[in-house]
């Protein structure tokens, strides 16, 4: 049992201990949630610590068979493009949790139990390397945040959280079945093993094969990420998640899918992978306008940050497929980026509609005046979410556009449009909320920050600058494993067309004999 | 044993496919009968045509493969049909006391 | 050597000291710590200009930290001093100072004190990051940063909607510029692979000229933007919203003049693409005319200023366009000073007649404020070009330079020049001349105020000959060439400035009722000039209102709600639907049960024999 | 042929769970009138330790693996595995019918009785080798559920519920029965062996298309006991009506019992016309998949969505079959055990709410439930969530293998539509969770009693099996892997 064991084992343990825990001891049970959350925060520092630069592969490695037949393993481990998912994901679990501590009342044991059971989730995500073990914890996940929205949100919430969990499974059972498929002709799930044999085409995969592999895939990512047209399911689920729900929402549930991937569709399928590309890309710059877009008008604060979320996960997915070093580094980083600044949004808004219970802009005006560290704050998260220079969103959003220009140049004008879009949307939303005359029920109702709320907010802020100011603290990690993953999306193209030149290229000794049909096939013979 | 098939009299001399075509007969009856009377009684009836038609066929076939055991299994079936017929019309009874009716197509209030 | 990033920090110091504990703190510290660290910054400036060393041959260059870096790509955060960085050093911590200690005075009675420093001071830290940048990245991070702060300040009365609603045009349009600028390093990375001035423009001259006018036409949108160039100029003149050291500070004397130092900087980019030299040119020459002529009907005395500066940057892209890159440089230098003296004179007035601002309430000032009456007089002289003065050096520079390049842009130019002289002495006398027509009782405004006015004063007159800017920055850029009948030219264009100063006298001294006249006269083409040629409602109908009730009324509710959610929960119903449906099949009916049992047997029947039949 | 008809001793110890329960069930009744009134519970207690003496004794049984009465029985893993299965589902049903008997102040002795003959003859059934055999255990086993079906004698939906089971049951069976004949006029044998060994020399193309008939005859017998599509249409009704411990027990044994030879027969004794029989298979799966998924998601009554999840669930095993191969047949038997716990698990909690007479049986009675007994909440939770197929439940690992299995044999439009159709099930189970979690209390749930200690068993029990296969399926499913290849 290594330290990252340990990081995705505590919230686990947590969650056991909420809930065997008596429902009156409401304190204690946020104590309890809020002490796991920061003490698995802790622990996950230890990664960074411990994190050897310059070695590619994951490490803190635990592989030990969960299941004999079909062998499962619990093979978990990080390497760059993981690490700081893990402590994204750790780190914003406690904000969330300290954030929920007044709003939540009503089975508030519940509540912290499924927060840390949701952390338990994403960090394992996160840290699979077994792409069976990844399934397990991609629809843990689900369940958290179901219950997150439908019993804790607001008025339509039941939709909402249906909705969310239809989404996500159709496309989840879709990549069961590309993992299946995968075992079926690799002979493991162990992702290690999956990718040696794919690249030395010691698992065959025909054309046609890797195209619907790589879609079945592609399909549960982008649900998640989301990409256009598959986003309407988020709107709906932040607008009627509670805060935290949001938050998580918003800063790392969505990172599942872009994580997805990076980690998965780029080095499984490298061939069917760049010959989708273009129409991808497509469907992100059109994501990234069309969110963008449909954010300015609208009438509800969280819903236009959920579509500003469409429109940054756009960014993302741009940089993904512009098969570029830089265009990769800028989307990891940028997932990070929109994890923070994006959380914060969502946070801020929660804050607002714990002052005055609603979210709507109208109901706003002259905030500014009555809390002026609040609207600082406020300020500073909105400039960060439209890429000023020294916050976070920029860096990431200048390497991705620099990596689509390198692709292709044309991409990159059109994905340029959204950076003046969320220009206009998130200063006319800021404009309208906290500029202007201070209204009567602003003036009575909305307090500036309390100590609690700092505690959550400054955190954030800093990040926001660290990570805009000195990605250096960041990038050469995510750089090391992005240009394996880049290595390795284009290891076989050349490969797959001609089976008999292969061995030039293969390494001799490979430990895994290749797998056929007959031999997996089993009972051939019988028939 | 396809030599035996073609070979195989009855006495009577009447072919195997007779019997065998009876028995088809006989259990089409049932299933029209099932399917087209409306006292349950009757339906009940009907399907012990059909257990009793398969039962003519285990004996056409008992024949034909000059085995003992086509016999045996036409007792087992009758045995079986004894006790089913006991339960069902208990169950008849029932339905019957509480409904006072045996017509089948107004048992009907289970649905969709 | 010397520590070229203290010179940024210090302002950025002031700026979280003010801002962060600003609210308990005395307005004397705050005055204090905001003055001061823009004066020590001043300071440092001049250090490095005293000392001076040889910077055409070695040009300071320090590198802190690697701030971007993935595979070839390396972009750090680094500051570099050359002579025309020198030279923006001084004119924004120079007139930063003044405008610093001006407005200690000007915002003494302002509720948000510290805040106003504490936003003037991050100005500052990334005015000087833009112009220390050492590659375009860190150029761009001053660009955008000025934008946040311009942002900010314009929008300092956040009360006031149209405060707020300036601010929010200044930042977004700015950002349609910058939309120019970043396609435009993106271009210079997948060309270069650096955004490092020298590198860049080292291996410049080697690169096809389609690429480099590709990235010289986007270099040139994102200056129209931060610059007030056509077709993005709409946001200036809405930006005198914000405090009137702002205006004067920002608007005036250093942020908006950013876009020429940066065509500046790219000159070897630019250099090499005639086409978007001429570009250049043409879009600063027609800005100067088309905001000259709306500066004529303004009555807004801030309005006529900012025009005026939109018209001005004009002249400056004119000398940028026309290859005269240190003549625009030039004139930015001395525009930042009777500029930044018209505006901090302009607040003056507006303090004395109780923050009007319609020149059409004032008149008479000069019984009550002879000072700033005075100072004015020496601004007002120098954008004239009345010779002597440093605005005539500058514009007389970039005007034989423009008759070098085409003889039609000089004639233009000297219109555009005669009309200045017009519009800015026009408010002149309307300010000070004839009888006061507002309420209340005009007073000069404090000692505080008018120190700086005096000394932008005497800049204004005399920073021609103190600063003789292409004397210094002589052999960073090609030559101009020679222009026959120099003298001639100056001429034209002395006479055209003196003219506009007479007309304006004879029309609001003497005859008084003839603007009203000429006014009527015109009718419709005035009132079209008046209102600033409809642009701002020409923008909101064709972009602005068609992508708002677009985005609403089609990609919302159609698209969004309708088509694609629409489907998703369209298959749900239709789920339902088909449940609904199967579940008619269970009729209750016991035969009929039956009835499917037997079909199901017939159906399994035929297609097992179907099946067996095939595989047989 | 043995020469002796007197059993041996192995013989007996091969039979040995199916006398025990037997024996039981005749002492009970004989008991029944001495303790009817005194105690009731007594019987349930007396057939629990009779199931799990069973249980005991056919573990012991497997020990001694081999064909026992002239063939006619086969003790092998797979039986075993079928056998414990049935047993710990009687043990449940006994532990969910306390509060419902009590509830409804039925007799209770011959109720259990019943219940003991009839898993006694699913255990005949899952270890017959002889299609004789299976018509017997078939029918041991019908015949009880029959009168169990409508065991309350006063209630019209009980009536109503046993008539339609009993008369359409007895029409498939006899479709069966048919099937049997002309497969023995065939082959001249019912023995699955012998049958299997006649098609293999003989080629199965010496009969077309008798063989082919009879297979597609005893389809239609086994897809009606299974309730599978198109054969489902009394599913719904009988679950419905039925007593709700009834009810899940049929869903449950039986259908478990009919699946294990289902599997036995087709795979062992027809595995030569495999060819002919996987299509029949295939469109069976899908159908049942959909009209069940489709059907459930507008229902109001939980007992009748639970009818119509069973459908479905009877599709993805069908799924299992239709891959026909080992990994199939271990995924099926693991399906099926990860199943029964989740519907037992379910039906507690209809049982538990819906009061006496079953008034409460709609879905909106659940409203609320997670406030008032968030225990209750939670393990329905679970239970819902296994059914839907969310990771670290049986229910997940029961539908990977049997998807995988598909996949493996090429079935891969069956696999992606099944795995579709189990994405649209999510809804159904979902509106419960809404009901119980997102709704405010109810009338229902307002009134409602505390678990009774034998619900509560019949909820944790079913749970930690759920957990159990969840988290570590590796034991159960190595031995359905190993017991598979019995079947083959």
């Amino acid at each position: 049992m290594n330290l990252l064991d340990l990081v995705i084992a505590l919230p686990a343990l947590g969650f056991v201990l909420a809930l065997l825990m008596p429902r009156t001891q409401e304190n204690a049970i946020k104590m309890l949630a809020l002490g796991v959350s920061l003490a698995t925060f802790v622990l996950s520092l230890g990664l960074v610590n411990g994190f050897q630069s310059g070695q590619t592969g994951q490490q803190f490695v635990t592989d030990n068979i969960w299941i004999a037949s079909p062998e499962i393993h619990w093979h978990v481990g990080i390497d760059g493009l993981s690490l700081w998912l893990v402590i994204l994901s750790t780190f914003l679990t406690p904000i969330a949790i300290l954030l929920s501590w007044k709003a939540i009342h009503d089975r508030a044991k519940e509540f912290f139990a499924f927060v840390l059971l949701l952390e338990f989730g994403l960090v394992g995500v996160f840290a699979a390397w077994d792409l069976f073990l990844f399934y397990v914890f991609w629809e843990v996940v689900l369940v958290p945040m179901y219950f997150l929205i439908g019993i804790w949100g607001h008025d339509r919430r039941i939709y909402a959280a249906v909705k969310f969990f239809l989404y996500t499974m159709a496309g989840s059972v879709l990549m069961l079945a590309g993992i299946i498929f995968i075992y079926l002709r690799v002979g493991t799930f162990d992702y290690v093993q999956i990718l040696a044999a794919i690249s030395s085409g010691h698992a065959m995969l025909t054309h046609t094969e890797e195209t619907l592999l790589f879609l079945a895939f592609f399909l549960a990512f982008a649900i998640k990420v989301p990409l256009f047209p598959l986003h309407t399911w988020l709107p709906d689920a932040h607008v009627e998640a509670p805060t935290a729900g949001s938050v998580m929402l918003a800063s790392v549930m969505l990172k599942m899918g872009t994580y997805g991937l990076v980690r998965f569709c780029l080095p499984m399928f490298p061939t069917a992978a760049r010959e989708n590309a273009s129409w991808i890309v497509a469907l992100a710059i059109i994501g990234i306008v069309y969110g963008g877009l449909v954010a300015l008008v609208q009438p509800n604060m969280k819903k236009l940050v959920a579509y500003s979320s469409v429109s940054h996960l756009g960014f993302v997915v741009l940089g993904i497929f512009s098969f570029t070093q830089i265009g990769l580094d800028g989307a990891v980083y940028q997932m990070l980026n929109h994890g923070i600044s994006t959380g914060a949004l969502f946070l801020l808004v929660g804050f607002l509609y714990e002052r005055r219970h609603s979210l709507a802009i109208a109901d706003f005006g002259g905030v500014a005046t009555v809390a002026p560290w609040l609207s600082i704050m406020f300020l500073v998260t909105t400039l960060a979410s439209i890429g000023l220079p020294t916050l976070n969103n920029f860096v990431g959003e200048f390497m991705v556009l620099q990596g689509s220009a390198q692709a292709n140049f044309s991409w990159t004008v059109f994905a340029s449009l959204g950076v003046i879009i969320s220009a206009c949307y998130m200063l006319w939303m800021y404009q309208r909320v906290f500029f202007g005359e201070t209204n009567e029920e602003v003036k009575h109702h909305v307090p500036d920050l309390s100590l609690r709320e700092w505690a959550c907010v400054i955190p954030l802020v800093v990040m926001m600058v660290w990570m805009g100011m000195y990605s250096q603290s960041f990038l050469p990690v995510v750089s090391e494993a992005n240009a394996k993953i880049l290595d390795q999306s284009k290891m076989n193209v050349p490969l797959r067309v001609a089976a008999p030149r292969m061995t030039e290229h293969a390494p001799p000794d490979l430990s895994r004999p290749p797998v056929t049909a007959a031999a997996a096939g089993g009972r051939a013979d019988a028939r | 044993m396809a030599e035996a098939m073609q070979s195989i009299n009855l006495q009577a001399g009447v072919p195997i496919s007779w019997y065998l075509v009876l028995s088809a007969v006989l259990f089409s009856l049932g299933v029209a009968g099932f399917l087209f009377r409306k006292s349950i009684i009757t339906v009940f009836m009907c399907i012990e045509l059909m257990l009793n038609a398969v039962n003519l066929s285990f004996v056409a076939f008992a024949n034909q493969h000059k085995q003992v055991s086509g016999h045996i299994f036409t007792f087992f079936v009758m045995v079986v049909a004894a006790a089913e017929a006991a339960v069902g019309l208990a169950i008849i009874l029932t339905v019957f006391k509480n409904r006072e009716t045996l017509n089948i197509d107004e048992i009907n209030s289970l649905k969709n | 050597m010397q520590n070229l990033w203290l010179i940024p920090a210090l302002p950025f110091l002031g700026f979280l000291i003010n801002g962060i504990l600003g609210k308990k703190l005395p307005k004397m510290v705050i005055n204090a710590v905001a003055v001061g660290s823009v004066v020590l910054s001043f300071l440092l400036v001049l250090n490095i200009w005293s000392s001076g060393g040889d910077l055409a041959a070695n040009p300071i260059h320090q590198h802190y930290f690697t701030w971007i870096q993935s595979g070839e790509i390396n972009i750090g955060w680094d500051y570099a001093v050359d002579k025309l960085t020198l030279i923006m050093l001084m004119v924004v911590t120079g007139i930063g100072s003044l405008i610093h200690v001006y407005a200690t005075g000007y915002m003494a009675h302002e509720e948000g004190y510290y805040r106003f420093f504490a936003y003037l001071n991050l100005f500052m830290f990334f005015m000087l990051n833009l112009v220390l940048g050492g590659n375009y990245l860190l150029l761009f991070v001053g660009w955008e940063g000025v934008g946040l702060c311009s942002y900010l300040l314009i929008g300092f009365y956040f009360v006031k909607k149209s405060a707020s609603t300036a601010g929010n045009k200044a930042f977004i349009v700015n950002r349609i510029g910058d939309f120019g600028f970043s396609l435009a390093m993106f271009l210079i990375v997948v060309n270069f692979g650096t955004l490092d001035f020298t590198k860049v423009f080292a291996a410049a001259p080697g690169k096809s000229t389609e690429t480099l006018t590709a990235i010289a036409l986007l270099l040139l949108l994102g200056a129209t933007g931060k610059s007030a160039q056509i077709p993005l100029y709409v946001w200036l003149p809405d930006a005198m919203e914000g405090p009137t050291p702002v205006s004067a500070l920002i608007h005036a004397a250093t942020m908006v003049t950013a876009g020429v130092y940066m065509c500046t900087r790219s000159a070897v980019i630019f250099t090499h693409a005639p086409i978007a030299m001429d570009t250049v040119a043409i879009v600063g020459l027609a800005t100067a005319v088309f905001a000259a002529t709306i500066g004529l009907t303004q009555y807004d005395i801030k309005k006529v200023f900012a025009y005026s500066t939109v018209s001005q940057l004009g002249y400056m892209f004119l000398g940028v366009g026309v290859g005269a890159f240190s003549a625009g440089v030039w004139h930015l230098v001395t525009h930042a000073f009777f500029k930044a003296l018209l505006f901090l004179g302009a607040g003056s007035v507006i303090h004395a007649c109780h923050h009007e601002q319609d020149m059409r309430h004032m008149g008479g000032l000069r019984k009550y404020t002879p000072v700033t009456m005075a100072v004015l007089a020496c601004a007002s002289l120098a954008i004239a070009g009345v010779p002597g003065t440093s605005g005539f050096f500058s514009k007389d520079a970039i005007l034989t330079a423009a008759y070098g390049h085409a003889p039609w842009m000089f004639w233009v130019g000297v219109v555009t020049a005669g009309m200045t002289a017009f519009y800015v002495w026009r408010a002149f006398w309307m300010t000070f001349w004839g009888e006061y027509r507002g309420h209340g009782h005009p007073h000069e405004s404090p000692w505080s105020m008018l120190a700086p006015l005096v000394v932008l004063a005497f800049l204004s007159i005399a920073g021609g000959f103190l600063f003789n800017v292409p004397k210094i920055l002589e052999g960073m850029f090609p030559a101009a060439e020679e222009v026959p009948g120099e003298s001639m030219l100056m001429g034209i264009s002395i006479a055209a400035g003196l003219a506009g100063i007479a007309i304006s006298y004879y029309m609001y001294v003497v005859n008084p009722k003839l603007p009203q006249r000429i006014s009527d006269g015109l009718g419709g083409i005035y009132r079209l000039v008046y209102d600033k040629y409809r642009i701002d409602e020409l923008y909101d109908a064709t972009v602005v209102n068609p992508v708002i009730t677009g985005s609403r009324s089609l990609l919302w509710k159609v698209m969004d709600q309708g088509v694609i959610d629409g489907a998703v929960n369209g298959v749900g119903s239709e789920a339902q639907l088909a449940g609904g449906w199967l579940k008619m099949l269970q009729s209750g009916n016991i035969r009929s049960y039956a009835t499917w049992v037997v079909l199901g047997a017939v159906c399994l029947l035929i297609l097992i024999g179907v099946a067996e039949g095939v595989t047989r | 042929m043995p020469a002796s008809f007197a059993p041996s001793a192995a013989d007996l110890l091969r039979y040995a769970p199916e006398t025990v329960l037997t024996v039981a069930g005749t002492l009970l009744m004989v008991l029944d009138p001495l303790f009817a009134k005194k105690s009731p519970k007594l019987f349930g207690h007396l057939s629990i330790a009779a199931f799990l003496v069973a249980i005991v004794a056919a573990f012991q049984a497997n020990g001694a693996q081999g064909l026992a009465f002239s063939n006619l029985l086969i003790v092998d893993g797979f039986a075993t595995y079928f056998r414990v299965l049935v047993l710990i589902i009687g043990i449940v049903t006994v532990l969910l019918s306390y509060r419902y008997l009590d509830r409804e102040q039925a007799e209770t002795g011959e109720y259990h009785a019943l219940l003991l003959f009839s898993v006694s003859g699913q255990c005949l059934m899952v270890a017959s080798n002889d299609l004789m055999m299976v018509f017997i255990g078939l029918e041991i086993s019908s015949i009880a559920t029959y009168i169990l079906a409508g065991y309350l004698r006063d209630d019209k939906r009980n009536n109503e519920a046993a008539l339609k089971y009993f008369l359409l049951g007895s029409f498939a069976t006899a479709f069966m029965l048919y099937g049997v004949a002309l497969i023995y006029g065939a082959t001249g044998t019912t023995k699955l062996d012998e049958i299997r060994a006649a098609l293999l020399t003989r080629g199965a193309d010496a009969w077309f298309p008798m063989v082919g008939i009879a297979a597609a005859l005893m389809f239609v017998g086994l897809a009606f006991k299974v309730s599978a599509a198109p054969f489902q249409v009394w599913a719904p009704d009988v679950y419905q009506g039925a007593p709700a411990p009834v009810s899940v027990f049929m869903a449950t044994a039986p259908k478990a019992a009919a699946f294990a030879i289902f599997l036995r027969i087709f795979t062992t004794a027809f595995n030569q016309i495999a060819g002919g029989w996987e299509p029949l298979v295939w469109i069976s799966a899908l159908l049942s998949m959909t009209i069940g998924n489709f059907a459930a998601l507008t229902q109001t009554n939980l007992k009748r969505m639970l009818a119509y999840s069973s459908i479905a669930h009877a599709g993805y095993v069908l799924v299992a079959l239709a891959s026909h191969s080992d990994d199939g047949t271990a995924g099926a038997m693991f399906y099926l055990a990860a199943y029964a716990l989740m519907n037992l698990g379910a039906f507690a909690v209809v049982i538990h709410i819906s009061g006496k007479g079953e008034k409460h049986v709609r879905i909106e009675d659940l409203a609320g439930l997670a406030r008032r007994q968030p225990v209750t909440a939670a393990l329905l939770t679970v239970f819902l969530l296994s059914l839907i197929g969310v990771p670290l439940t049986g229910g997940f690992f029961g539908k990977f293998y049997i998807f995988r299995a598909a996949l493996q044999s090429n079935l891969v439009w069956l696999a992606v539509l099944g795995l579709l159709n189990s994405a649209v099930a999510a809804y159904y189970y979902l509106r419960l969770l809404v009901v119980m979690y997102m709704h405010e209390p109810g009338d229902v749930v307002e009134n409602l009693e505390p678990l009774t200690p034998g619900l509560r068993a019949a909820l944790i029990l079913p749970a930690i099996g759920i957990f159990y296969l969840g988290v570590a399926p590796g034991a159960v499913l190595s031995f359905a892997k190993l017991s598979s290849s019995f079947v083959r």
